[in-house]
């Protein structure tokens, strides 16, 4: 993918630019930002972020949402643990209870969608608050420490110098990317998301379709939980708060429409890189807490308005 | 109408907590559920999730189900003591536990948030040897235990002029964002960190884990406040250099006994029952 | 009518779409009670012409002059209280508000000050409306309960209500059965008589010749010619519009129905339609005739995986058949082509690539993977045989002209390789030529041995295409004509019975 | 309005019907549920999140969505409280100036929603989190309490034995009902809801009527803003955290589409208090507080399914 491509042919032009110009300012404010240290330690800080955002990108995509992101990954993270001890835990098994347990909430909020016709809004608001309750009751609402060495390597270990959670990052961003843009999946959810009836009308198993996205949302939402987990050594039950917000503020940023039936994995990546690069900007000029917000909600309104605005300007 | 037949029922009280997603809260809580079940009490415990106005209503519903005494764990100073004013108007006993309000309640057992923040700034002044550059990780903003452990360290830090604060950010309570906050530090301050002051131990432990991961701990003392599980096994470990202990099992057997008292409008001994802080290091 | 002031003139009016050239500096003058057609090829310019009249678009180039004043920025409420009003080519209604309230939209102060008035005299007015013009519906239903016909009349009456010396209709009738367009007809006489000009395009030649009294044919948005209609023939006319002459409009067909394929027995669902019977054959074409309403549509829903037929059977291929979704029926060998192109016809955002290839998409991959060149191919395939007006099959759909866009519809579907096509209503709103063309496929099918249903309110289209004819009167199944054996007025009779 | 017109003809048959069971089921529990005191206790609680909900009824019916309700509520909330304090404060003034506050708040998202043709969804969230940390900084973080008895009186006082809470929430509703249903503007916000460009095309000032919407739900949060810092006799910056999401709760539940162009202020007061009814009879019946997650969440999702089952079967 060439840069011109990007710029002009794509979606995702004006949040690349944004980014662009938000490093270049970041940059000229503290030497300290453009570091080869501090860049992996972006990556490494966005990456839960970006798992769960590459997930519910599927979910936007298909004109759907999901809130339950960030409990289902507490509940994941916390089984995960509970099975990664370190005396006798195993992480294989950690990793796949895990997973599977994130699959089935998923699977849940897709069944429930599907079945009964309710707005996912409130679905995974349902899920949200279920799963946050079943994360405090499941570690009897402490954290879950203890774990074993192999699992924290997942976190905090690296291969060849490239930390374990940017090579996650990465992994699952192509994998998406591939899924979304080569694949009947990525090619239905589109159109249910562009259109349901019409998609239904041509022929799409539209039900198996949307349950796969809610169900792979559950899976990623997990896949955030353990490698969190991993990263703080500790299952916690109120890990998590928010992260659902957060994820979906980056799909949005990265120029997925919320009305579903267009949106791109590298627009979600570059939203995420935006606000993670936002969040340590902030912290290394140390603004003050309060200001923090102020800037960082301005900062994203006004980089949407512009996209918008960049978007317009290229027609 | 359990004051009618009190005799032969079994006593209530209602318990409204900060936040049982809180280690230390919970600790206090089992406490009260402890010496509850030893003295033969029915506890009604409510989560107030750190909202003041939940709490209020939490009182209400406990004014309205006619329990026999009310102990309150406040969210905040001012805006929990229209609870207070409540149960004090519904002639319902309120004992405080843990934290203050603004509103005096019949009794009061705890410790004071300052104070810990305080223990804390002298411990890293002591192991700095007064001088050194140290951060704060502060709570949630604008919650009391924030504003209290906040207020506590400036004044602390005033009796150390060659202690410099580095910067100061909020961690909202929280181990993971704590933890990106210090990785953040640790590019923007690099060496020049030596002390770290948490005002809760999640948030402590994962600045100590991204000291740890940057090969840094070594170089950096860090404390906070509560004494939850791993925390102390952090300090056991030598990873985290201090933790201020509150004594939860105390604070929830002297609620208890005070409300006891207070239903049984037996006279107390003293109104406000103080239980100090430890500091605890390996 | 030349010597009287012109209500509406266009000077040298040009627009263009991201560089592309729409229209070319079109002069256009209409005059007070002239009833004026506007004719031309799916994607000419029809409808941006309107809505620049209507001043939803403004001209790059050129003016607007209404009543000797040339438009300024005007906002769109001030524009119809000037007195211009338009009926939009795709249904501009609100679902959920029922039809008074629909048809007084936007114009709500002129029912009265109070909420209980305006609700008593917008009830009152739209029921004269409705008495008015004979069309049994209560002001009090919402519009989502409505079948397209319907709403197409009710956006008629909305037009009409506004008291407009100017209505621009885009494609009023596209929807309409016979007995409607006859209303149609008295409805638009009585406004020429009043004076109001109307502006208006369709692709039937029936209506363009029979209601106007000029007619005006673009073609890529150059205006051709604008003459009186008894200036000019048929022929010309379609001449000027679609670049050659054109001598017929219908195949020649020759009919050689084979074994049965699909046999449906007392068919039903209750409230809809019940009892419906009949052999399709191999080859054959079997028109549905009827008015609106009559239960067609839902009996092709029925057919294709829709709706769930709740009595009767179907037997497909000597099996017994019950589709439980459209995927199941497609999967079987039956298209359908819905009446409702812009709810179930295609995905907007989608690239005419995209939708081409959506019901067949397992063609298209190996263990999941798209081969997007082959699709590329196919697609570029159809938009080719097809004569698909699109800048390149990598064109969103949605912004198409909506003759094109059923072109792109028509493809997906026979992407599936049907045996049996369902078509509701398959040349609504497509040009002559066009048409044409979709007649010569259809001939093409049934002559490789595959069935259609052609579900059409266009009479001489059921007449022309069809080798016998069901005729639905009210969901109930009234005969089954021979196409040689009968005639229009045989149709309408037992579609009214 | 009779029974039989709530239960069938209208959209909120089915989450009445739910609300009444639910009372049922937790007065066979305890009998301490249906008691005078209980019930308006309930009515009180669920004031402010009401007001907010009636308020975003209309952003929902008009096919957008406000997630900065809390936020906005909070610097309202602050706002009035600086202006009521017991020295030298003036009530008049503190409301004034919240509502003021609150409607600027409100104004300025709907300006950018139709300005820049973002997603309300994005917008909103990038207030949230503005408005907090503007709330902070206006009260450095602090809570402000000493205000004066008359400000107080608005959220613990009474007029002839009701509450003025209830006062205002019974107030709010029959206007917000009489405005959605009766008027021109209530027909608009409705049209644009359920097809934007046919609102358009039919002359309705779409953007005006736009940007009223969320002015109007700038203003309710901070009448609730207003009312909850009366209750808590304290300006609190991080007051209603997560009120939206309650408040777009209740919307929904009673049955608002989250698509827009459908909804009523009956089916926002119902689901108000069904999620009132649960939250109290779950502490009245001691329900542990993690278990209290669980059930609320489960509760909500199964309404919502019974409900559209029942809207089908009334077809
Ligand atoms: N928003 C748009 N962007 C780009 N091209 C457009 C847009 N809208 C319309 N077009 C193009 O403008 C041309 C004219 O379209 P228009 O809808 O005016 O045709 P029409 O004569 O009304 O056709 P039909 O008979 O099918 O309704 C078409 O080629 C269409 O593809
Ligand atoms: N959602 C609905 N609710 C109630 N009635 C409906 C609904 N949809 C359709 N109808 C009614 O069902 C009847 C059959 O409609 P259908 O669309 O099948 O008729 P049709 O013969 O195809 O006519 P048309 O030419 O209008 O499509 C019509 O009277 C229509 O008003
Ligand atoms: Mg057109
Ligand atoms: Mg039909």
């Amino acid at each position: 993918m060439n840069l011109k491509k990007i710029l002009i042919g794509s979606q995702s032009g004006g949040i690349f630019l944004a980014l662009i110009l938000m490093c270049v300012l970041i940059s000229s404010l503290t030497p300290r930002f453009l570091t080869d240290t501090n860049l992996l330690v972006i990556l490494n800080q966005v990456s839960v972020n970006a798992i769960l955002a590459f997930g519910v990108t599927f979910v936007i995509i298909s004109g759907g949402i999901d809130l339950s992101l960030g409990s289902m990954l507490a509940v994941a993270g916390v089984v995960a643990a509970l099975f990664a001890k370190s005396d006798g835990g195993n992480v294989y098994m950690a990793l796949l209870m895990a997973l599977g347990v994130g699959a089935l909430m998923g699977a849940m909020n897709g069944f429930t969608v599907i079945l009964s016709k309710v707005p996912p809004f409130i679905v995974t608001l349902g899920t949200m608050t279920i799963a946050r309750g079943a994360a405090l009751i499941i570690s009897s609402g402490r954290p879950v420490s203890d774990l074993s060495e192999s699992f924290n390597y997942l976190g905090n270990g690296d291969l060849m110098g490239v930390p374990i959670p940017i090579i996650i990052l990465v992994g699952t961003y192509l994998v998406c990317h591939f899924v979304l843009t080569q694949t009947v999946f990525g090619r239905y959810v589109t159109a249910i998301g562009g259109n349901e009836t019409a998609a239904w009308v041509a022929g799409i198993p539209v039900a198996k379709v949307k349950w796969w996205v809610y169900t792979l949302s559950g899976i990623f939402a997990a896949l955030g939980g353990i490698l969190l987990s991993a990263r703080i050594n500790t299952g916690q039950p109120n890990a998590g708060l928010g992260f659902e917000l957060d994820a979906i503020a980056a799909v949005i940023i990265g120029g997925t429409s919320t009305r579903g039936g267009k949106g791109s994995m590298t627009g979600t990546l570059l939203g995420v890189l935006f606000i993670g690069v936002i969040n340590n900007g902030l912290d290394l000029l140390n603004v003050s807490a309060y200001w923090q917000q102020v800037v960082m909600g301005g900062i994203i309104i006004l980089a949407v308005v512009l996209d918008s605005v960049y978007q317009k300007m290229k027609r | 109408g359990s004051k009618e037949s009190g005799e032969k029922k079994k006593i209530v009280i209602g318990v409204s907590m900060l936040s049982l997603q809180n280690e230390f809260i919970q600790q206090v809580s089992a406490s009260l559920e402890k010496h509850a079940k030893e003295a033969d009490v029915e506890l009604i415990v409510v989560d107030a999730e750190r909202s003041a106005l939940k709490q209020v209503e939490q009182v209400e519903n406990f004014i309205s189900q006619q329990v026999d005494a009310i102990i309150l764990n406040p969210a905040e100073f001012e805006a929990s003591s229209p609870a207070i004013l409540r149960a004090k108007k519904a002639g319902i006993p309120i004992v405080n536990v843990n934290s203050s309000t603004k509103e005096k309640p019949d009794a009061w057992v705890g410790s004071d948030d300052a104070e810990s923040a305080k223990m804390a700034i002298d411990f890293l002044a002591k192991k700095l040897n007064g001088q050194g550059n140290i951060l704060i990780i502060q709570g949630y903003m604008g919650q009391a235990a924030q504003i209290d452990r906040e207020r506590g360290a400036v004044e602390a830090l005033k009796a150390y002029p060659n202690m410099k604060l580095l910067a100061t950010q909020t961690g909202e309570w929280d181990r993971a964002k704590s933890m990106s906050l210090m990785e953040n530090w640790i590019q923007s301050y690099g060496d020049q960190i030596q002390g770290v002051f948490a005002h809760n131990d999640e948030m402590g432990l994962g600045a100590m884990q991204a000291l740890l991961d940057a090969k840094k701990k070594d170089k950096v003392v860090v404390v906070s406040v509560d004494g939850i599980g791993d925390a102390l096994k952090a300090v056991d470990a030598g990873t985290l250099d201090a933790t201020i202990l509150q004594n939860a099992e105390q604070q929830g057997a002297q609620a208890i006994a005070l409300a006891l008292d207070l239903i049984h409008k037996k006279p107390i001994k003293e109104s406000q029952v103080l239980i100090p802080f430890q500091v605890k290091t390996k | 009518m030349e010597g009287e002031k012109p209500v509406l003139e266009l000077n040298q009016v040009s627009i263009a779409y991201s560089g592309t050239p729409i229209l070319h500096s079109i002069d256009l003058s209409l005059y007070p009670g002239e009833i004026h057609a506007l004719v031309g090829e799916n994607g000419a310019g029809k409808s941006t012409l309107m809505k620049t009249i209507l001043g939803i678009i403004s001209p790059d180039k050129g003016e607007v002059i209404f009543f000797g004043q040339k438009r300024h920025h005007q906002s769109l409420k001030q524009i119809m209280e000037s007195g211009i009003s338009m009926i939009h080519q795709e249904l501009m209604l609100i679902p959920e508000l029922s039809i008074a309230e629909n048809i007084f939209l936007g114009r709500e102060n002129e029912l009265g000050f109070w909420p209980w008035e305006r609700k008593k005299n917008a009830q009152l007015k739209t029921a004269e409306l409705l008495r008015d013009c004979d069309i049994p519906l209560d002001p009090a239903t919402l519009v989502k309960n409505l079948s397209i016909a319907e709403q197409q009349l009710v956006e008629i009456l909305r037009a009409i209500s506004q008291r407009a010396h100017l209505i621009l209709m885009d494609e009023p009738t596209s929807s309409l059965s016979e007995k409607e367009i006859t209303l149609f007809r008295r409805l638009i006489h009585k406004l020429k008589n009043e004076g109001v000009s109307i502006l208006f395009t369709s692709h039937k030649m029936e209506e363009i010749f029979g209601f106007s009294d000029r007619i005006s044919v673009l073609r890529d948005g150059y205006l051709i010619s604008s003459s009186n209609k008894e200036n000019c023939t048929e022929q010309e006319i379609v001449q000027q519009m679609v670049g050659r002459e054109m001598n017929q409009f219908f195949p020649h067909r020759e009919v050689q129905s084979g074994d049965i394929s699909l046999q449906v027995k007392g068919l039903g669902i209750p409230g809809l339609f019940q009892g419906i019977e009949f052999d399709l054959h191999q080859g054959e074409i079997l028109g549905f005739g009827g008015l609106v309403g009559a239960g067609r549509t839902d009996i092709g829903k029925a057919l294709a995986g829709l709706l769930i037929p709740q009595e009767g059977e179907i037997k497909w291929k000597n099996q017994l058949v019950k589709f439980k979704n459209p995927q199941e029926a497609i999967l079987q060998g039956i298209g359908y082509v819905s009446e409702d192109r812009k709810e179930m016809g295609f995905i907007p955002e989608f690239s005419v690539q995209h939708n081409l290839t959506l019901s067949s998409l397992l063609d298209f991959q190996r263990w999941g993977i798209l081969d997007k060149s082959k699709e590329k191919e196919t697609a570029e395939g159809h938009v080719s045989r097809m004569k698909i007006k699109t800048q390149g099959v990598d064109q969103q759909v949605m912004y198409l002209s909506g003759g094109n866009q059923q072109k792109v519809v028509f493809g997906r579907v026979l992407q599936h390789l049907p045996e049996v096509l369902i078509l509701d209503e398959p040349t609504r709103g497509i040009d002559v030529q066009a048409k044409f063309e979709i007649y010569t496929l259809m001939a093409e099918l049934s002559k490789q041995g595959k069935s259609i249903i052609l579900i059409s309110s266009d009479l001489p289209e059921l007449m022309h295409m069809s080798d016998r004819i069901l005729v639905i009167s009210k969901g109930k199944q009234t005969a089954t004509l021979k196409k040689e054996e009968t005639n229009p007025a045989e149709i309408m009779s037992y579609a009214m019975k």
